[in-house]
């Protein structure tokens, strides 16, 4: 029993290894059930009238890509598909840009045209700052150009788009990964005062203090973690690298509740000898 | 080997040497660490100096002639005196802002989101799961009383009840922050898996 | 003014000179905070009796950590976050440093203090300075001690590693706004055997700290601990008026819960959430 | 001089953004956009500081040949040439963005990864059952694990997935909403404490 409490941390390491390594090489193809979060996020996206504009705020960076790049995509090819129209921006460096490519292409395969029915206006530095701005003059607070320093004058889309207002837009879908993001930002300075509807894509950490926000009026809908992209990717018949993690990622939980119980079966065992 | 990808090859190996350290610190982490470092350091003065510092002397104060943007270029400066003993304490200055600022942000967006918290707590108590929501709303506030007796029954029973919902609440946040964890190392592996070709 | 503000179609003053409906009830509100505040201020001022606030959980054991990193011969490691002074939860962590740093000098104890920003870097140097001043010991305090790292959330996290490998520490402290390099920190500390005292208010570390450390002041515990390590009456007033304002909040609960049985859109919430 | 000034500059500061946020004028003047401003530059020209107190440190380890003296050597040459080579052709040359994407980024989401397994050791090693609270805290985390991955589903049906989503949204919803307007309240009375120039430690000096 005393070994059970003293296994080295690097066997651990080691099996965490061989699972992952092992089964993304060798899926093992575990179904995904459509959960409530996603399926909200869905249908409320769906209802949006056709020819909405849907700010895409990508509030995150190489380190969190794992779980919002694929959610990013599977809205991207939704709204696309429903003939919505795409603002893309971001308050965190190297989001947009991280973005760029892949939207450029899901608009390629709808044959969405850049500048009419999307625009990336890029990364802006100042963090809330930025945020604010937009919601006072979003040709102001991009210095008047697009990401690739086009000017925004030269873009039909920009004729009808002029500040992060419910005037303007009909949501906000906020993918983000801490700070600056939801809290902090959106919720405070885009839903407190100007009451436009937030749809959170967010990470798995932070859904336990996300729901919050949810049951409180303050997002209308969350989609979680990379289990919700993954449900996200079958919904909108997209399947990605969402879906393809979603088999470690439950044997890493699986190992993990093995773990905490193995720990506890030692505790308990050791415990009662010493008394 | 046409077309090698020295960029990602580079990226493995330097993605193998932060894992060495799982096995126990050694000169192959050190280097990375050090690396690592020195190179976010020095980003981050570049990304400074083209983000602010060029387009507020270039564009704002000569081209605009944006007076008010000295402001920021004397308090960002004042912060190097402190390597002068003689002046360090006007340092202080620049800190103040900082410092204050902060405090003024807390101030001005604080408590409208709080306010729309206590509003949806307004809930009428006729299921399950509303009582849950509200007693753990309450409960838990009262967990964090600070001067109130605790010998009063109803803070003594509330902030145990209340203890037990923040249990709740950590347990779910260590849940998906395992969930979480795993995702960031599954997109690691899928990088070293994709540059070996092991998966699409 | 400045070219900054070209709002298109600006909205009109709410009651003649408020922005928007959102921020009247805000205001009111804080302005409410603010007067029960300067009253608790006062009344401690005058010398006046004011409730006394619960000790604690985890203040005594910074003298336990720092005892015990004395009774080893090995330095204290000190982090306030990652956050800008900006940060209130910083702020928070500077009162605590300060109590730290005065054990440090008074056990003469090596203390590392570590920064991921340039203004704690800034404010800490002045903090620990200060401290070892007060304690009679402003020779034993060396400045080289007191070091930024990187403003890399994991460029830090790895410096602070490197730091538990090559320097040693016996105890590690961690109070401030803290995101996923809690756990780097707390782990490597529990491996190297280190007693640890650990805070914040980001509320996802909580359990990371809680489990892990040997003692954790949870959310809203670290803003009353720099008030209740600073034994100043001004200062517990302001802790005494946040549990004013929780009473507040616990009427404000129970009655706009009673209305929501009578009205489907009760008036007290419409005013609060406008 | 050195103690005034400071503290009125940071009362106006914080009442500077009072005035901006709550009220049509300041609104109408910008000024929090200038707030916003103001700290975001100021910030950039101080940054040096950091690259000042990394050189003092790593010079003079190399100075006083201090064991492991290399290792600040190479720190030291990293961050002077990315430095130069990022001034030179900004963060978005083509070098400069070369190293960025294929040393900065491996190294940073790799480090960040390092978490998969302190979290897998942490879960083995901490998380005991020692008291009812600690019990309530691991079944929480075990149904919401299972219940979210969909292995969950797999071995106990879906039940779990529906007791996950259940406790996520009422009992942990209402518990953070506690652990809001706590911190709200505590993060008040703190603002609070640095406008009156009754927290001082950013003026040298604990209280």
């Amino acid at each position: 029993m005393e070994a059970l409490m003293n296994i080295d941390r690097r066997w651990l390491f080691l099996v965490v290894f061989v699972i992952v390594f092992g089964i993304l090489i060798h899926p093992i193809g575990l179904p995904i059930v459509i959960g409530p979060d996603a399926q909200k996020a869905y249908d409320y996206v769906q209802g949006l009238p056709a020819g909405s504009v849907v700010w895409l705020g990508i509030e995150f960076n190489q380190s969190s890509k794992g779980e919002l790049l694929p959610m990013v995509l599977a809205v991207a090819n939704q709204l696309f598909k429903n003939n919505d129209k795409i603002v893309v921006s971001g308050m965190w460096q190297y989001g947009t840009e991280l973005v760029q490519p892949y939207i450029e292409n899901i608009a390629q395969k709808y044959g969405k045209q850049y500048g009419v029915d999307w625009i990336n206006l890029g990364w802006r530095p100042g963090n809330a700052t930025f945020l604010h701005q937009a919601t006072q003059d979003l040709n102001a607070a991009c210095a008047g150009v697009d990401h690739t320093g086009q000017p925004l004058s030269s873009f039909p889309i920009m004729q009808s788009v002029k500040a992060l207002t419910p005037d303007y837009f009909k949501l906000a879908i906020v993918f983000d990964a801490g700070t600056p993001g939801l809290p902090d930002a959106y919720i405070p300075i885009v839903y407190e005062p100007l009451h436009l509807p937030l749809l959170d894509g967010t990470i798995q950490m932070s859904v336990q203090e996300n729901k919050n926000y949810l049951q409180a009026g303050q997002i209308v809908a969350m989609i979680p973690g990379s289990a919700g992209a993954a449900q996200y990717e079958k919904l909108v018949g997209v399947p990605g690298q969402a879906l393809a993690s979603q088999d470690p990622l439950s044997l890493g939980a699986l190992f993990v509740t093995l773990l905490v119980i193995l720990g506890n079966i030692g505790y308990f065992a050791t415990r009662g000898k010493k008394a | 080997m046409q077309g090698f990808d020295w960029g990602t090859f580079v990226g493995v190996l330097f993605t193998i040497a932060v894992w060495t350290y799982l096995y126990k610190e050694n000169p192959i982490w050190r280097v990375a660490e050090h690396i690592y470092i020195g190179l976010a350091t020095a980003w981050s003065i570049g990304y400074y100096f083209y983000s602010y510092v060029k387009p507020t002397i270039m564009d704002d104060i000569l081209t605009k002639h944006n007076w008010l943007y000295i402001v920021p270029v004397i308090l960002g400066l004042m912060m190097y005196l402190r390597y002068f003993p003689s002046v360090a304490w006007l340092a202080r200055y620049p800190m103040s802002f900082w410092v204050g600022y902060g405090a003024g942000y807390g101030l001005a967006f604080s408590f409208a989101p709080m306010l729309t918290w206590i509003a949806q707590t307004f809930v009428k108590l006729n299921s399950f799961n509303n009582i849950v929501l509200w007693l753990a709303v309450v409960t838990g506030l009262m967990y964090f009383f600070f001067t109130v007796n605790r010998e009063n029954a109803v803070v003594k029973y509330g902030a145990l009840v209340g203890r037990y919902f923040i249990m709740v609440g950590l347990g779910a946040a260590f849940g998906n922050t395992v969930l979480y964890r795993y995702n960031l190392f599954i997109d690691r592996a899928r990088y070293v898996l994709g540059f070996l070709h092991l998966i699409k | 003014m400045l070219g900054l503000l070209l709002a298109a179609d600006e909205p009109a003053p709410v009651l003649g000179i408020f922005w928007a409906d959102a921020t009247v009830a805000a205001f009111v509100a804080t302005v409410l905070f603010a007067l029960m505040v300067w009253y608790l201020i006062a009344r401690a001022r005058s010398g006046l009796k004011i409730p006394e606030v619960r000790k604690l959980p985890g203040l005594d054991a910074f003298d336990e950590a720092i005892g015990r990193a004395t009774e080893m011969g090995r330095p204290v490691h000190y982090s306030p976050g990652i956050s800008a002074v900006s940060s209130t939860q910083t702020i928070a962590s500077f009162g605590i440093l300060g109590h730290v740093a005065k054990l440090c000098a008074k056990y003469d104890t090596r203390l590392i203090q570590t920064n991921a920003d340039i203004t704690t870097y800034g404010v800490a140097e002045e903090v620990i300075r200060q401290a070892y001043l007060e304690a009679g010991r402003p020779d034993a305090f060396n400045a080289e001690d007191v070091r930024f790292l990187s403003d890399w959330q994991f460029g830090y996290a790895s410096g602070v590693l490197g730091i538990f490998q090559r320097e040693k520490p016996a105890a590690n402290i961690c109070i401030g706004a803290f995101w996923a390099e809690a756990l780097l920190f707390m782990e490597a500390g529990v491996n190297q055997g280190m007693i640890q005292v650990a805070g914040t208010a980001n509320n996802a570390q909580l359990p990371f700290f809680v489990a892990t450390a040997d003692y954790a002041l949870i959310a809203e515990e670290i803003y009353a601990a720099s008030a209740y390590l600073s034994k100043e009456p001004v200062m517990l007033g302001t802790v005494v008026a946040e549990d004013w304002a929780r009473i507040i909040v616990f009427a404000l609960i129970i009655v706009g819960t009673i209305l929501s049985f009578f009205q489907q859109k009760n008036w007290l919430g419409g005013i609060l959430k406008k | 001089m050195r103690k005034e000034v400071p503290m009125i500059i940071t009362a106006l500061s914080a009442l500077a953004a009072v005035f901006g946020n709550f009220f049509w004028l300041g609104h109408h003047w910008g000024v929090m956009d200038l707030l916003d401003n103001w700290f975001n530059r100021s910030f950039a020209f101080a940054a040096l500081i950091g690259v000042i107190n990394l050189s003092i440190i790593h010079i003079n380890a190399i100075r006083r040949r201090k064991e492991n003296w290399v290792y600040s050597l190479i720190l030291l040459i990293a961050m002077y040439g990315y430095a130069i080579l990022g001034l030179i052709q900004t963060t978005d040359g083509p070098q400069a963005s070369w190293i960025y994407n294929n040393v900065l980024t491996p190294l940073d989401s790799t480090v960040f990864a390092l978490l998969a397994f302190y979290i897998t050791s942490a879960s083995y090693r901490a998380f005991r059952a020692r008291t009812v609270e600690a019990t309530v805290l691991l079944v929480t985390a075990i149904v919401v694990m299972l219940g979210v991955a969909p292995i969950g589903a797999v071995l106990f049906t879906d039940k779990i997935s529906s007791l996950a989503q259940w406790l996520l949204n009422y009992a942990n919803a209402g518990t953070y909403r506690a652990f809001s307007i706590a911190g709200s309240l505590g993060a008040m009375a703190t603002a609070l404490r640095i406008t009156l120039g009754l927290e001082r430690a950013h003026l040298g000096g604990a209280q």
